[in-house]
């Protein structure tokens, strides 16, 4: 770890985070299952103009349609492609169908196998066994997917997936401290297994917040310090997606981009006016104005347990 | 809205809540079967437990959830699981006694494809993909499948095998050893589908009201086996109706 | 299920809950790492006589020794036979060293294998395998640990363990609701697993809390009402162990423990005092008098989250 | 105590701490290593984390705890995680670099036994086994041992191998591709021994003030090995003893 990134406080810009974590040709993870996907981030790896990258994600969503279309990506790591709810992701259908602007390799998985994979990864695991892909082509068109037998007696058969260890995996939080010690409550996706298979872990989260905080409720830690590099505060950083008990989900949004991203160059003049034409996401949101008005979460309280005083 | 006064959905929602009659634990994603499980829930199966496929249990949306991880699925629920516990613990473990699955293309013995149109490597259509429906096609006790009917989308050879169905032969099924038995109905706009218990055919059991068997076999793309009891389908109750138009879709985003 | 712990709510008495669920034979794994150990559970299946139960547990602790010491088990399978930093189980190891009164059956893992077994039997998973037990005389005592290779390139050597089934897995948590969402904080062990893992599963509380609850933090529930048979409510149902946030371990029990089980006579004498002697659980919480003085938790509150008002 | 104002359990401290010198994370039970890492917090290794083997990490104890699950670990501390991902993600992630173990039985190439002695199937003494010492034999970056030092714990052949130590191949240890090296240090309540680089053979570096060489042989199995630069192993200095009785253990209950 650089300087700026580096130390006891982790904090860092998106920008130095970002440039210093993820190089042209990484393999990289931004997961996040609907809940918590970090736009802000994915938004900063196209404006830095970074390239040959390998995403992985279960479900690309708009955010890697964005990426692609901005032509971040040689090859996308994948289980599910679509816009949840709404149709296709566009710019990826382009190149996979057409090579239009250019050829998408591509490897795909089921859920569960792409799941497995960042298990196997985070547990310094060779392969990792599911009981999925019988009587399936999906291990036709992807070798990576091997049939296996149980060595007891039963002898059943499963099939293996190899571990993915992405060089970076950037998740967004609710909250993390300067150390890098990450809470997230809501969806959880496969956020923990994606930070603990990967070489370089960048934290996004609404609010750093102190220690203490953190150490109110141990249990609440879904991310150790150990494991990450940066921690980004970024407030807003996932629209259109969203961040439990913070703000809501922009469905418009998920409609909108079909018709954007449908289109070349719609897609461009998007990408021009809320990527490469910005700073960064600190103007995105002040940019979308009142939008904020409807999509903002009312109040909701988890109730507190008592972990009790041991002195 | 048809003359009879309730839309194509509204049938398909209606005769698919049916078919949830006692079951327990259902795998549920958002949109039709969304609706479809909440309909179960008030109508022929009470006790119904819903686990969403981004790991909610015991969900009370306090508004018509628009994804399948919408936060109102969350907050108010009883558990939330990662994805990882939901396919391996859940899932993988036969916990799930049903499920619904759809698809771009099905063949007769409920073989489905949402991979691709085409060539795989040249495609002419590229499609999602498998998501979860390849292991829920082989652990959910039942599949249940909605699909809106076509020569295109009911076809005699699938261009990809994306989620394994009936195999055929019946005495393979038996020893596959999975919880997962195949489809076991198919609701579309036009009839509903049960599956031969010998050959694991998909064989057509009602037409919706106002459709003739013709229309059934000018949408499909191979002669279909016919019920011996081939009946109509029961159109919408009143209660059905209000259900989904006052609680489940009042703004008829899915319905009409 | 039988009509008394039965329905949509699963509540019963410990006495019900162990006669019922609890048979002869029966695999049982009773578990919780230091913290949560349910031995109230375990004093209900001496206090009916249970007989030629498999003993499945981590770390058997004084549960065990108790158990083992009062005759109902025929085997036992761990990863970690003692009493943590005092010393022996004496019961088991007469067993074991002097099949006194009777031999005891033993099958040993590691920690981590015994986790991975409960991992397998709550995914249904033929095997799993773990990087352990290289060079090491375990698997040379114990043929069900089998060395394999991953199928990829690398070809790495892995040993994998079976998956291990419990016909009954008790935990105990802090709280549950009557339907059986079970709520725990502080340390986790591997109580989820073991229950997935499970034919049937007792969860005892120390409190049965409203719906309401648990709703508030659905990120909290470790433990999902559909694996649940039965809900007992039996505060301090841990004791010598503890419940975070209720009551602290009693340390000077697991000291006396020592002298106890050393002497068959002085356990036979506890038995027939604490267990036998006993109506219940309630009854040996209430002869404890004021030992408890110094045994109750401060308080020392998690904070709340907000999970957001979404309608 | 000594007449030389501690205690050997504080000198076998004292020694233990200083071999944690520039590490980051390391895995820690109760009892001495407990001590021993957080004296090692407090003057050798300011940035040592600790991660209690029962799955606590960043613990700030009130209180000298007295078991691997005491609850004063868990209360303030900043991530509490599950058995199976302390041993996958962390452990076997190779993510601890240090760990402690001890047995009834090393031998010179540092392999140990905590299972049994005499025969498995006959036992003179059944002891409780690996625990998780065999992966953490296997997985953390430097294994530092501490045990009283006697012939019958210090022996040529282990009545049984628990964790892997040394194999007396270099070559075959370098081709492992484990994480673990094996033990880099022991630490008695005589001397502390290192291990030869080339042989991986346990190797006499410093006896204890007040012991001699002869001590130390008397109370091993095998003539050990002596380092080209033997010495005298530092007392614990008046800060470490301050520590140890003020802060770590005022109740002397590890160290008296």
């Amino acid at each position: 770890m650089s300087g700026r990134v580096g130390g006891t406080s982790k904090t860092a810009t998106m920008a130095d985070a970002v440039g210093e974590l993820v190089r042209d040709g990484d393999t990289v993870a931004i997961e996040g299952f609907t809940h918590l996907i970090c736009f802000a981030a994915g938004h900063e790896i196209i404006r830095q103009r970074k390239r040959d990258l390998t995403l992985a994600r279960m479900t690309p969503d708009v955010i890697y349609d964005q990426m692609i279309g901005a032509g971040v990506a040689r090859k996308l790591i994948f289980s599910w492609l679509g816009n949840p709810g709404v149709g296709s992701l566009h710019a990826v259908r382009r190149r996979i169908e057409h090579a239009d602007p250019e050829p998408l390799e591509i490897e795909e998985y089921s859920h569960f196998g792409m799941v497995c994979r960042y298990v196997a990864g985070a547990s310094n695991l060779p392969f990792f066994p599911i009981r999925s892909y019988y009587e399936s082509d999906i291990p036709s068109v992807n070798p990576n997917i091997k049939p296996m037998r149980s060595p007891y007696e039963d002898g059943t058969e499963v099939y293996v997936v190899p571990p993915l260890r992405p060089d970076v995996t950037i998740v967004h939080a609710q909250r993390a401290t300067a150390a890098g010690d990450t809470q997230i409550w809501g969806l959880l996706g496969c956020q923990k297994e994606a930070a603990f298979a990967a070489e370089r872990v960048i934290v996004v989260c609404e609010e750093v917040v102190d220690e203490a905080v953190v150490r109110r409720d141990p249990n609440r830690t879904v991310i150790p310090g150990i494991v990450v590099d940066a921690v980004v505060e970024q407030p807003f950083a996932c629209h259109p997606s969203y961040a439990q008990g913070y703000y809501d989900r922009d469905n418009a949004f998920y409609l909108e981009w079909e018709r954007i991203s449908k289109d070349p160059e719609a897609l461009e003049r998007w990408l021009k006016e809320w990527v490469h034409g910005l700073e960064g996401h600190t103007e995105y949101v002040a940019r979308m104005g009142d939008r904020w008005d409807g999509l903002m979460a009312g109040e909701r309280l988890s109730g507190q347990v008592n972990y009790g005083d041991y002195s | 809205m048809s003359q009879d006064g309730y839309t194509k959905n509204e049938m398909m929602i209606a005769a698919s809540a049916r078919t949830l009659a006692g079951e327990r634990v259902c795998f549920v994603g958002v949109g039709l079967p969304n609706i479809v499980c909440n309909l179960a829930q008030r109508t022929v199966s009470p006790e119904l437990q819903l686990v969403y496929e981004a790991g909610v249990f015991g969900a009370r949306p306090q508004r018509l959830p628009l994804s399948i991880g919408d936060p109102t699925l969350v907050s108010g629920s009883t558990a939330v699981t990662s994805m990882f516990e939901l396919f391996a613990f859940y899932l993988q473990a036969g916990l799930i006694d049903a499920a619904f699955l759809g698809g771009a293309q099905i063949d007769r013995f409920g073989n489905l494809n949402t991979t691709v149109i085409g060539d795989y490597a040249a495609p002419k259509v590229r499609l999602p993909g498998s998501g979860g429906a390849c292991e829920i096609a082989i652990h959910a006790r039942r599949i249940l499948v909605i699909m809106r009917q076509a020569t295109r989308s009911f076809v005699g050879d699938l261009d990809f095998q994306t989620s394994p169905g009936h195999s055929g032969d019946p005495a393979h099924d038996r020893a596959r050893g999975w919880f997962g038995s195949g489809p076991t109905s198919v609701v579309t706009d036009l009839a509903t589908f049960g599956f031969d218990e010998e050959t694991g055919e998909m064989t057509l059991l009602t037409v919706h009201p106002g459709v003739t068997i013709d229309d059934v076999r000018a949408n499909m793309g191979w002669d279909p086996r016919l019920s011996g009891s081939l009946g109509e389908t029961p159109p919408p109750t009143e209660d059905e109706l209000r259900l989904i138009r006052t609680q489940l879709d009042p703004q008829g985003m899915y319905t009409s």
